[in-house]
């Protein structure tokens, strides 16, 4: 490897596959939550949901170099990690219109969405939930003697539960293959970083568990990348596991019930301005991984990727309305 | 209800309008009742029940507390032991699953283990149920759990009336209380008197009288209940219909009596069937001397032996509504059980 | 049981030891299996119930937790769902009020929340039960919380042949298992079997044949309720003895079979009466076939209203004791009810 | 105040009449859990204790300058910090005999010891459980404009409960006035804090909470008082929380079970050569507070004290056996 090469990470480390397939995604979890969201307010989907747009980065960035064995944990804002972990939007569609097709064949829903097959343990609706699982996951690996790494999601809001303080000491005493992701949005639903967490940066917190805790821009794909890669690699390497803190912004409400009276219009547009797609996507441009035509090829698949998915939800049946109780137990 | 006659007039409120009627009139009354919850700030509330109550009593007792619940719930414990009188509301009540311990081990414990020396006049308030799209961790009703707590008091007013004036009771009551609200009924309407008033914990209401058959019902379900009453009625069954509204202290007396009237008993309630609320208030009739008057089986219609599922279908099949309701009575009111 | 000849033979073990020999059985035959708890590595576990476990498995599959009960519980689920089958005890079952959260939201719901894509094979052990002067943070007796909630199965061992048996049954099962002990039972003796064998969850087991009235009991009021049924036969009442042994699945046939022959119910618990494990199984009769069966009002003689006092002699009045169980099953076959 | 007064900082600051009934504290905290172990011994006492015996320094020093108006919350190993905060002895005799007479009316006994009148709200059962209710009571004095002030005590095991984290944040962003006390004897029952505890030193974890921690010799009674002192001045000057961490070792086992598995039988008498009694005697007899003879009468009342206590408890009636639902709800 040239010294010289003062390419951004990402793009020096990960074949242009990979880096297209990022690209693919982020733009994925986009049309596939403006999707959801136009659908819900159409009355097609019932209940809340919570949007990562504006937070495509992080996501997608965290799990750029996991495979199907590599575990993740999620967070009630779950839909880019599913989509980052490999998931299919057709399937998460159907599960969002409540049908027997859908990841969790309509029992689960947005806060809900999972798919094992690929190592996404699930989203959770109990903020905090997952970290606990996430170190159960990472000593599954290490007892079993796999290599798999757990990614562990969580917001900012997370920190300050209990189960965060529980979780990163356990992982830390017992050396477990798990990268904690802090995925600081600025606020917890309406209560901001400043108000609820006594700390400047959550990363600081690591120090709390002598691990390593490092803070990133959040919209910078291969700041993430980075991060999260050496933590990782530090990870397999038995080392034990890390935190990474990536700095990012939700462009929509916390759900569907936000009146936004805790943030301002100029720190939305702020942020909007940030935008995390079309930034990797014109630093993929810029170091000749794809051109414009390309990208836009890209962005028109996800388009159609999604429009299909809807589709596919759309037609699928929905649960026999007798089984309620299937799947509370294990089938005889 | 004994209302002073400059107080007796009443307006419409909503459920949620009514329970905030009641924080803003104790708070303005004592300077020791605080609000402590998650985003109940600027936020208003999940459920936007708190609102606009921060502008009018400001942060400092008006408190967004982190996504903390066991330690949120302990901070209010320890308030109310030395001094402050705090309102704790769980964003959902299957939250308070993460604070059981300071629910359970300390608030309710805390008066007998220290022999009487010490009070903890907190109240939870409890988001409830399912009907919101929101699956299985934000649907549930745990309150029979409360239910089993000797030192709580747990109450599920079904009416903004009863929202306003059990909220109110629970704040004057030196041990701590918890309230379940239903979701769905904060956007319900009813006559609320002005002014403050309490309604008493303890007590059911008979919402409607009857003579074939006892329908006690809780929360939502009373509603429901009556629905099907007046559908019942039309059939020739008359049913008296009880509105729970205490499930800790339960009022033993008004239900009994009743089923000693109509001789037949169902039980109608969201949480889960078995273990449930409709379990106790079985138990305490086949108990009572009402059992010698009981011409059938004693029926609970109780939510389903699962979590609550996401699809809208399932969801509504999950819990009772008039239409089960209205079958089970049925089949009760001529002994097909 | 169905034991294989070389396996019929039985020694008598105390009942922790019978629940230490299913540990390691499961743990020889089966790698994934790990112990997770506070204290139960070289300490042994505050009721020595692991002992000496981590020198015969090490501290790898016999893990000392920090004190982190929600934690600890929930890298036991996400253990899990990844491949190992961890028995993570709780040292005093009171302190899952810390865990609920894990055990309720996450054990229980994930198989269905994911639609039957994940599977959560944990067992809790929950030391439960008073009598130890523990008092009121240390003494509880919560298993009715858990029958409420669909996706745990929740048993109750009171031999230490179950004690194992059902340990190993819960070992084998693919959905996550509490298993209540009481703490007073740990030394008790028993025959018990020596290899694999399971017991079915799910079951109840008539530990005493009778036709006048049936009791049904559980966990260390079953031996209480025995000795009450012993004195009741030298008074000419015969009482059919019911170990409850399952709570979730409840094991419907066998008790309402018995109160369908015996026409009387007395159930005995150590719970809090009031929306405990009696009032379900009440309930359930009740609304039963065989309701038009009983003669006389069904009995619950459950835990004092009350948390669990210090002083002895107002712990031991706090609980069901001989014979105050042989003064309700007097009153019971007397019809003084 | 000379700046040349290079006495230790509990002789220079405390008179020497505080600093005599601090070291009948000492002894009173020494020779009550001595009583209460021979008395359970002897089958006069049931259910299990948690005896500090080796931490007396800790208690009595924390709580030297504090009045009835403070609070403290306590834990499973509190008969020195109820002691140390002005409890009778004969009043929790009686409550370990389980009567009528004692500080709970027989239905709380060793683990749930509390006079509210001289500010202490309680042992707790709970490991952890009493921080947030710390937190709660230092609310209420913030709030209500009350200028006391609330210490909490906890063990080394405590401070990876979730409760920790969690009361620690609040008590920082609420600037709340509450001093963290964790004694740190090595163990919580049998597991090391280097077993259990990802942090070298527990008060470095004060940093996560942007508050200040030290970490002193617990049984140097004058480290623990200063560390103490400058932690309430600075909670009583509305600066918010601190936390100390004394270094300290319990003679006995963690209770009626142990069978010490765990820990050297050098290890424990290194620790009993620490006597933090005889230290802070010694201290005071070379600093002129008191002499030789003086010492002794203060030992010697310490005994009658506890004689006198065994005698009140065996002495008073026991609650009347058909009260086992008193005290659950408030008297109408
Ligand atoms: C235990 C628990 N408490 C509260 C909530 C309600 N809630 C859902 S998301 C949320 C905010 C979470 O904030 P953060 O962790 O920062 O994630 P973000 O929503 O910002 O992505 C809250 C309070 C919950 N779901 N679970
Ligand atoms: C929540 C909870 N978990 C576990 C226990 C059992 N237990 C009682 S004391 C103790 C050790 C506590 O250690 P530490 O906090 O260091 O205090 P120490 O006993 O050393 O004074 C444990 C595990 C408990 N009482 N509460
Ligand atoms: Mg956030
Ligand atoms: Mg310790």
């Amino acid at each position: 490897m040239s010294t010289t090469d003062n390419r951004p990470f990402a793009i020096r480390t990960y074949s242009p596959a990979q880096l297209k397939q990022a690209l693919k995604r982020m733009y994925l979890v986009r049309r596939f939550e403006e999707g959801a969201e136009q659908s819900y307010m159409r009355g097609l989907i019932h209940g809340t949901m919570h949007l990562s747009i504006g937070q495509e980065a992080s996501a997608v960035a965290s799990c750029i170099e996991l495979t199907d064995a590599d575990k993740i944990t999620s967070n009630h804002r779950g839909h880019g990690h599913c989509i980052a972990k490999g998931a299919d939007v057709a399937r998460m569609f159907a599960e969002f219109f409540g049908k027997e097709t859908g990841y969790c064949h309509g029992r689960g829903g947005s806060m809900h969405i999972a798919d094992v097959q690929t190592g996404n343990l699930g989203a959770n609706g109990i903020v905090g939930g997952g970290l606990p699982i996430a170190v159960g996951a990472a000593l599954s690996a290490k007892r079993l003697g796999r290599k798999d790494v757990t990614l562990c999601f969580f917001g900012d809001g997370a920190n300050n539960e209990g189960a965060f303080h529980e979780a990163l000491n356990m992982a830390a005493i017992w050396t477990l293959p798990v990268v904690f992701i802090c995925e600081n949005n600025k606020y917890g639903m309406s209560t901001s970083v400043e108000r609820s967490t006594a700390v400047r940066r959550i990363s600081e917190r690591a120090a709390a568990y002598s691990m390593p805790g490092v803070t990133v821009d959040g919209n910078d794909f291969s700041a993430v990348a980075e991060a999260v890669h050496h933590a990782i690699a530090r990870a397999r390497a038995g080392e034990g596991p890390s935190l990474v803190e990536n700095l990012t912004y939700r462009w929509r409400g916390h759900s569907k019930s936000d009146r936004n009276r805790y943030r301002t219009k100029e720190e939305i547009e702020a942020w909007m301005a940030r935008d995390p797609i079309a930034r990797f996507q014109a630093e993929l441009i810029a170091h000749g991984v794809l051109d414009e035509a390309e990208a836009i090829a890209i962005a028109e698949a996800a388009v159609s990727d999604v429009e299909q998915g809807i589709e596919f939800a759309r037609g699928s049946a929905a649960p026999a309305i007798g089984e309620v109780t299937r799947y509370v137990y294990a089938e005889a | 209800m004994d209302v002073t006659a400059q107080e007796t007039s009443t307006r419409t409120l909503s459920y949620s309008e009514a329970i905030r009627e009641a924080m803003a009139l104790a708070m303005e009354a004592d300077p020791t009742v605080i609000l402590m919850g998650e985003d109940i700030g600027v936020y208003g509330g999940a459920f936007q029940v708190t609102l606009d109550l921060v502008d009018r009593f400001g942060p400092d007792r008006v408190m967004d507390t982190p996504i903390s619940e066991l330690g949120g719930a302990g901070v209010a414990v320890g308030a109310a032991l030395t001094g402050l009188k705090p309102i704790f509301e769980f964003q959902f009540s299957d939250f308070a699953t993460l604070a059981m311990e300071q629910i359970v081990n300390q608030a309710a414990k805390l008066r007998y283990m220290l022999g009487g020396e010490a009070s903890v006049p907190v109240v939870f308030r409890m988001p409830a149920g399912s009907g919101t799209g929101a699956a299985a961790q934000h649907s549930q009703s745990l309150e029979a759990w409360f239910g089993h707590v000797p030192g709580l008091k747990v109450i599920q007013p079904s009416t903004p009336e009863d929202a306003k004036g059990m909220l109110l009771a629970a704040l004057a009551d030196p041990d701590p209380v918890l309230v379940f609200e239903h979701k769905l009924l904060y956007k319900m309407k009813g006559e609320v008197p002005a002014g403050y008033y309490t309604t008493p914990i303890g007590k059911a209401a008979v919402r409607r009288a009857g003579s074939d058959l006892t329908i006690v019902a809780a929360s939502i379900m009373v509603h429901r209940a009556l629905e099907a009453a007046e559908q019942l009625a039309g059939e020739g069954v008359s049913a008296e219909v009880i509105d729970l509204r205490s499930i800790r202290p339960i009022d033993h007396e008004t239900i009994v009596a009743s089923v000693r009237k109509t001789g037949r008993l169902l039980i109608v309630y969201e949480g889960v069937k078995s273990y449930g609320i409709g379990a106790e208030i079985s138990a305490m009739v086949a108990e009572s001397d009402a059992f010698d008057f009981l011409d059938a089986p004693i029926l609970r219609l109780g939510g389903a032996e699962a979590p609550i599922p996401y699809n809208p279908d399932l969801e509504r099949a999950a819990v009772p509504q008039v239409d089960t309701i209205l079958a089970a009575a049925r089949r009760l009111a001529r002994r097909e059980v």
